[in-house]
């Protein structure tokens, strides 16, 4: 271990009411991991993921990050009545973002419905959507909660590549995932 | 001074939220002047009746607007997983809270002040209580929608929330209707003014805190 | 036995009767969900 | 390591003796009480005669609300700041009972205003609706608690309420007396106080002792209930885990 982790997690727990979802796990990724957090259906992935963006409280342990980090999950964050110009847009003002919308809508091959409001669009545009805010703001670490689901073979490979892309560049990916990854996995959590 | 970009994308966007979830303005106008039109038919049309029950059921219409209004604004944000977002940018989740319902408020509770005038006169509101009539409105409104967003930030996570929101902000709008009431008696002159503006200042204090807590904790 | 009172002699009795009756409904009720929940615990232990 | 479901050992161990040690004593004290407000304490011609009989269960339940709710912002304040279990377990013992006895104070201050006033309710008297705005806390605490889907978020939720409540209180109260100051009603009780009649004042410090300790057996019986509940409640969860 070289280099300090970008994102490390120690002796986690977690707790439903009185269910134990796990407990005593521990983690960390270095720049260009590629982690993978697999488990059955409520086995506790995604809490596991919410923790260590910060967005739930462990019952146990403590989540340390060094640096900032870009958050997807389940729900892609878009508003009926935002289109994904205007989604992206926002964000990119909150980031204080220098990359142009336009460019990330080519990318993400959205620059047809960019205008459709998104009540209008359908579930693997608003994915897309969600996941060009990946590319707004350069950041170390992604959190990914089940990226794949509702994209095509063509947008699952845009995704893979752009993860690629990601980690070639010394960023860290963590997914939550079921079923084959279509990304180079570097290290697995099984819950 | 200049807001920090996150507060001032975050008040943007609730503003066109707020816009586009109720036809513009002309949803919370088209409420007061309902409510307001209501009232002579069940009350009876008696000018002296009307200029005693006006402005209290003006204040019943406000709170009323800014309960039905908040119950969907956290809820949304945590289902479409906007929440998520705001939540990450760093330890301001109070300060969006409060920029969120502040564009809630001018889209919602904003109309009453300007419709004072018109409806204070239908309803024969004496003409010397119209000016602290749009003052308390504001301020009032204001705290109406701060205490009910804390109220509505706690029961996001609770589907058909309207109810327990209503149950939980009624304490908390006590004050402001007691002091709006008396400072439309007394007029600008009078202490109930200052109280009212009080009060205000406090919810602004305290409830950006608690809806925060709370945003987090939905969240969670 | 009872002591007499100069007027509103039932609502006396019935404050009276209010301020002793309800804590003793609430002691029940605490009393019951006390004896309940133990015994759903002990039943549990048992199995 | 989970020290989120460990057993209170101590809290149960204190709280089986004292139980019913505080039923016993707070027994004793307010049947004393009782006996000095019916046989002993003169009738009070100003205070419109054996009415103020009445006083020594209502002015002490009054207390005991303001205490309740004290008690429940304290422990949810511990709770939020230290998440010490026990903490939350007595906030969901305590709201409960004092939504039953800002019920009782109502009931039983609303008969009294009957004779008194003439009316059963009158909105004007400040003490009253304070007590009103209590039991509105303490229901929508209940409620929101009922509302949400596991222990912990039930808790946290409470914790923030019931803190928003305890600093909003005073204000509520503030603007509850002026509202209540300009329509002059008349107040139920007018002799409070350290003005107050020795023969009135002692039994009715004893009153609310006795009360209070009653309060507090009914408080712990039901932390004892919520403790139980848990542990269970987790015996079944590590039943299910291990299938």
């Amino acid at each position: 271990m070289s280099d300090p982790a970008l994102i490390e997690g120690r002796g986690l727990g977690a707790v439903r009411g009185e269910r134990v979802l796990f407990q005593d796990v521990s983690l960390a990724v270095q720049g260009g991991d590629g982690m993978v957090l697999r488990g059955a259906n409520g086995s506790g992935k995604t809490t596991l993921l919410r923790q260590l963006a910060g967005l739930s409280e462990p019952q146990a342990g403590t989540v340390q990050r060094t640096t900032n980090h870009h958050w997807i999950g389940h729900s892609n964050g878009l508003k009926p009545h935002e289109t994904p110009r205007s989604h992206l847009a926002n964000w990119a003002r909150v980031w204080g973002s220098e990359i142009e919308v336009e460019d990330v809508l080519l990318q993400m091959q959205m620059h047809r419905p960019a205008d459709v409001p998104c009540r209008l669009i359908s579930a693997g545009q608003k994915r897309r959507t969600g996941l060009g805010r990946l590319l707004l703001v350069p950041r170390d670490i992604w959190l990914l909660d089940e990226p794949f689901n509702a994209l095509d073979a063509d947008g699952q490979a845009l995704l893979a590549g752009m993860i690629a892309t990601h980690r070639a560049g010394g960023g860290a990916v963590i997914a939550a995932l079921h079923g084959t990854a279509p990304i180079e996995v570097s290290d697995e959590v099984v819950l | 001074m200049t807001l920090p970009s996150p507060l001032l994308s975050a008040f943007r966007q609730a503003l066109s939220e707020a816009w586009a979830g109720g036809a513009g303005v002309l949803l919370p106008f088209g409420f007061f002047a309902g409510t307001a039109v209501l009232v002579p038919f069940t009350m009876g049309s008696d000018p002296d009746l009307l200029a005693k029950i006006g402005p209290g059921v003006l204040w019943l219409a406000l709170a009323l607007a800014s309960l039905v209004t908040l119950e969907r604004v956290f809820q949304a944000d945590l289902q479409d997983g906007a929440l998520d977002l705001w939540v990450q940018e760093d330890g301001s989740i109070s300060q969006i809270a409060a920029v969120k319902t502040l564009a809630h408020w001018l889209i919602s509770g904003l109309p009453l002040v300007l419709l004072t005038p018109l409806l204070g006169m239908m309803l024969q509101v004496p003409a010397t209580q119209t000016v602290p009539a749009m003052v308390a409105y504001a301020l009032g409104g204001l705290t109406f929608f701060l205490w009910g967003g804390v109220a509505a930030a706690l029961s996001a996570s609770v589907a058909r929330g309207g109810l327990l929101i209503a149950l939980i902000a009624l304490p908390f709008y006590l004050p402001t209707v007691i002091f709006g009431t008396l400072a439309l008696d007394e007029g600008l002159g009078g202490t109930s003014i200052l109280f009212l503006a009080a009060s205000t200042l406090f919810a602004l204090g305290v409830a950006p805190a608690a809806m925060g807590a709370a945003l987090r904790l939905a969240a969670d | 036995m009872l002591p007499e009172f100069d007027k509103n002699a039932a609502f006396i009795w019935a404050i009276i009767a209010l301020g002793i009756g309800l804590p003793i409904l609430l002691a029940i009720y605490a009393g019951l969900r006390a004896r309940l929940a133990r015994r759903r615990l002990e039943r549990l232990r048992e199995e | 390591m989970w020290s989120i479901l460990a057993n209170p050992h101590r809290f149960m161990a204190f709280s089986r003796y004292a139980v019913p040690v505080c039923y016993a004593i707070g027994t004793a004290l307010f049947g004393w009480a009782m006996y000095q407000a019916l046989w002993v304490v003169p009738s009070d011609a100003y205070q419109g005669g054996d009415i103020i009989r009445a006083m020594f269960i209502h002015v002490p339940s009054a207390w005991l609300c303001m205490g309740l709710y004290l008690g429940l912002a304290g422990s949810s304040f511990v709770w939020f700041i230290w998440r010490h279990e026990l903490a939350d377990i007595a906030a969901r013992a305590i709201a409960p009972i004092g939504a039953g006895y800002t019920a009782l104070c109502l009931a039983t201050g609303s008969i009294w205003g009957k004779p008194t006033w003439g009316t059963w309710w009158l909105w004007d008297d400040a003490r009253m609706m304070s007590v009103l705005v209590l039991f509105f806390l303490f229901l929508g605490y209940m409620a929101l608690r009922a509302a949400m889907e596991t222990r912990q978020k039930a808790a946290r939720a409470g914790a923030i309420l019931a803190m928003v409540g305890a600093v909003n209180v005073p204000l509520i109260k503030f603007s509850v007396d002026i509202w209540s100051s300009l329509h002059q009603g008349p107040s139920v009780i007018r002799a409070e106080g350290p003005a107050m009649a020795a023969v009135y004042l002692n039994p009715l410090l004893i009153s609310f002792l006795g009360q209070g300790l009653i309060v507090a057996a009914m408080v712990f019986t039901l932390m004892r209930a919520e403790v139980f509940g848990q542990q269970a409640d987790a015996l079944m969860a590590r039943r299910l885990s291990e299938g």
